[in-house]
């Protein structure tokens, strides 16, 4: 039993005790907060596992952005639940039955780590082998993300941009005169320490949202990553500095411009190897050698996911945001 | 050699620190103290590791990122212990006394 | 050497977590979350060494900066969501230092 | 031991099962939603795993990668959940102010009321 595998086992049953935690927790704060953990877990988990990008992306989203909304929704609804559950023992014995199932179902896997499972054998091993010499990019998840598979992460950055129009229309584009009241006292006021650690902290995170961005070809990151870094320092100056100040600096109208600019630019980029007689999203049309057509390619449309994650990711938090401040009053 | 035996003695104190720390977060009777036993000994106890870490790697870039991790970590963990501190003593927890001491400071 | 290291760090994890269930306040499990995220950032680091492939400390980066700034977050929602401050005014002398 | 991966991945979808059927808060059920997703997560990076593999970047002291396209999907899912969450979050918000309540049996009480 390697090492790994051992690490690997420590970290599920960690997960499994959270998992448990978050279920019994009455307290939907401390629910939140264990979710928090479980994210951290799951992190540590796709390290083992060799998933450097993912674990990349699960950083940046489960502990940042994800925490931060269920917490802005909380202060909206309410911190605790109704002990009350009506069907306790009917989702018991239905978990348990579906789980026995599954269970069963395990006993046809292939072995974990099996280097000859199916899944092993189908495309893997053409992206391993001949990406390099397709794309040029020595991080294989880039190349298979924004070249092979670049119509599918097209349409998850279509979804993306869809969701941040549904969260505008669900709580509402403009958010009235009550930010006038509040726009007196800025939120966290008393905490001197951390509003200069903050000032401290957020170019370098900016910085490295750019470095993210722009090094995704050669060791893990790219767009999503990026995208979410670089939403999560305007979302701390938002939390620091107050809502009414980040909206100074940063537009709210401008950044759903920039949603919109971001999927549109990935389109143009397809539209433009279209007009140049390949394929819609084929690079190497966009110029004569079909390399330097990969890497062009690659970059704009990680540029294209990267402004629009940001622009998402920080309009849905102005919005709710601006709710929380109408209902609290504004101040903390 | 020197080089490795020094890197194994800071990685074994870092980690005797961070379960030290641990330990008393899980014993100490109230969050005051608790918070006293995570904060000095997560300090002290990344640092020896990240420095660990430093004196086993070869290539400047990985020296470089430890180093940075090492700056964010000093930056950020007692700038959140002490915001945490303030908030907790400002929504009116009170630091823990020992049971036969005076209780008349509210 | 990293695997003893590994170790320490997996098990001061597992205090934390407990800390995290039990903690009688939710300041204890802020508390236990900031810990956490510390010894996650380690662990991580460690992880790169132990598996021989040191260049990916960009994650351990980004977890030291994102566990910031979601304690920032519950802090600052937290406060919303707390009861009357009035008992406090004398805690607040020493603020404007 | 060699499924022990799979089982966990199970455990998980059905703890998170449980919370989204069996719990009536809202705000609750999309934590359970999440912890179900994370658990998919989990499953598909675990069939991308090869032993004695590493992470896919290439180098040319490695020889053996783990499979980069669960990554792939996995590394877009995450993002895509987020986004997702915050749509379920903004109904959450808005349920909250037309009925006053996030419980799901008090949301049913004031359906029926209204018919």
């Amino acid at each position: 039993m390697t090492i790994e595998f051992l690490i690997d086992i420590i970290i599920l049953g960690f997960l499994v005790i959270t998992a448990v935690g978050i279920a019994v927790s009455k307290d939907l704060f401390a629910s939140v907060m264990l979710a928090g953990i479980y994210s951290l877990l799951s992190a540590v988990f796709f390290v083992v596992m060799d998933a450097v990008d993912v674990a990349f992306t699960e950083a940046s989203v489960g502990a940042g952005i994800s925490t931060i909304l269920m917490l802005s929704t909380l202060t909206l609804t309410g911190q605790f639940e109704d002990p009350s559950r009506h069907n306790k023992i009917l989702g018991f014995v239905v978990v348990f039955i579906t789980g026995s199932l599954l269970i069963f179902g395990t006993t046809d896997m292939p072995i974990f780590g099996d280097a000859f499972a199916p899944v092993q054998l189908h495309l893997a091993p053409h992206f391993i082998e001949n990406s390099y010499a397709e794309i040029g990019l020595p991080n294989i998840v880039t190349s298979v993300l924004a070249s092979y598979r670049g119509y599918d992460t097209f349409g998850e950055t279509v979804v993306i941009f869809t969701a941040g129009i549904g969260v505008l229309s669900l709580l509402g584009f403009s958010s009235g005169s009550s930010t006038r009241l509040s726009s007196v006292i800025a939120p966290m006021s008393q905490h001197k320490i951390l509003r200069v650690v903050s000032k401290i902290l957020i170019p370098p995170i900016l910085i490295f949202a750019l470095y993210v961005q722009f090094h995704g070809d050669y060791g893990p990151g790219g767009g999503f990553q990026a995208g979410v870094i670089f939403a999560a320092a305007i979302i701390l100056y938002a939390m620091v500095f107050g809502l009414d100040t980040a909206r100074r600096v940063i537009n709210q109208s401008v950044v759903q411009v920039l949603s919109a600019l971001g999927v549109l630019l990935y389109g143009s980029v397809g539209l433009i190897s279209f007009l140049n007689g390949k394929n819609f999203l084929d690079y190497s049309a966009l110029a004569h050698d079909p390399l330097h057509g990969q890497h062009y390619g690659i970059l704009l449309v990680e540029l294209g996911v990267g402004i629009t994650v940001t622009a998402v990711m920080v309009s849905v938090f102005f919005t709710f945001a601006s709710r929380v401040d109408k209902e609290h009053g504004g101040n903390a | 050699m020197i080089i490795d035996i020094i890197s194994w003695f800071c990685l074994l104190v870092g980690g005797f620190l961070c379960i030290s720390g641990a330990v008393g977060i899980f014993r100490f009777p109230d969050f005051f103290t608790r918070m006293h036993a995570a904060s000095v000994t997560d300090s002290l106890g990344s640092g020896l590791i990240i420095l660990g870490l430093v004196l086993q790697s070869s290539e400047w870039i990985v020296v470089s990122k430890l180093i940075f991790i090492l700056l964010f970590i000093f930056l950020t963990s007692p700038t959140s212990s002490h915001a945490l501190a303030k908030a907790a003593l400002h929504s009116g927890l009170r630091p823990w006394t020992k049971p036969s001491a005076s209780r008349d400071d509210k | 050497m990293f695997t003893a290291a590994s170790a320490a760090i997996l098990i001061s994890m597992l205090l934390a977590l407990g800390r995290a269930f039990i903690g009688p306040t939710l300041y204890d499990r802020i508390l236990s979350v900031n810990m956490f995220g510390t010894k996650t950032v380690l662990l991580i680091a460690v992880l790169g060494f132990l598996m021989g492939r040191p260049d990916f400390l960009d994650i351990a980066i980004v977890y030291s900066l994102i566990n910031f700034i979601s304690i920032v977050a519950i802090l600052r929602f937290f406060e919303y969501t707390q009861p009357s401050k009035d008992n406090v005014t004398s805690a607040d002398e020493g603020e404007h230092e | 031991m060699s499924q022990y991966n799979y089982w966990v991945v199970i455990i998980l979808m059905m703890i998170g099962f449980y919370i989204v059927i069996s719990h009536g808060n809202l705000v609750k059920k999309l934590i359970g939603l999440s912890i179900f997703q994370t658990s998919v997560f989990i499953l598909y990076i675990s069939m991308g795993k090869v032993t004695g593999g590493t992470a896919p970047i290439l180098d040319p002291d490695y020889t053996v990668f783990s499979n980069p396209l669960p990554h792939v999907l996995i590394l877009t899912a995450i993002v895509v959940g987020i986004a997702t969450t915050a749509v379920g979050l903004a109904l959450v918000v808005r349920i909250k102010e037309a009925y006053g309540t996030i419980e799901e049996s008090e949301i049913q009480q004031k359906d029926d009321e209204e018919c």
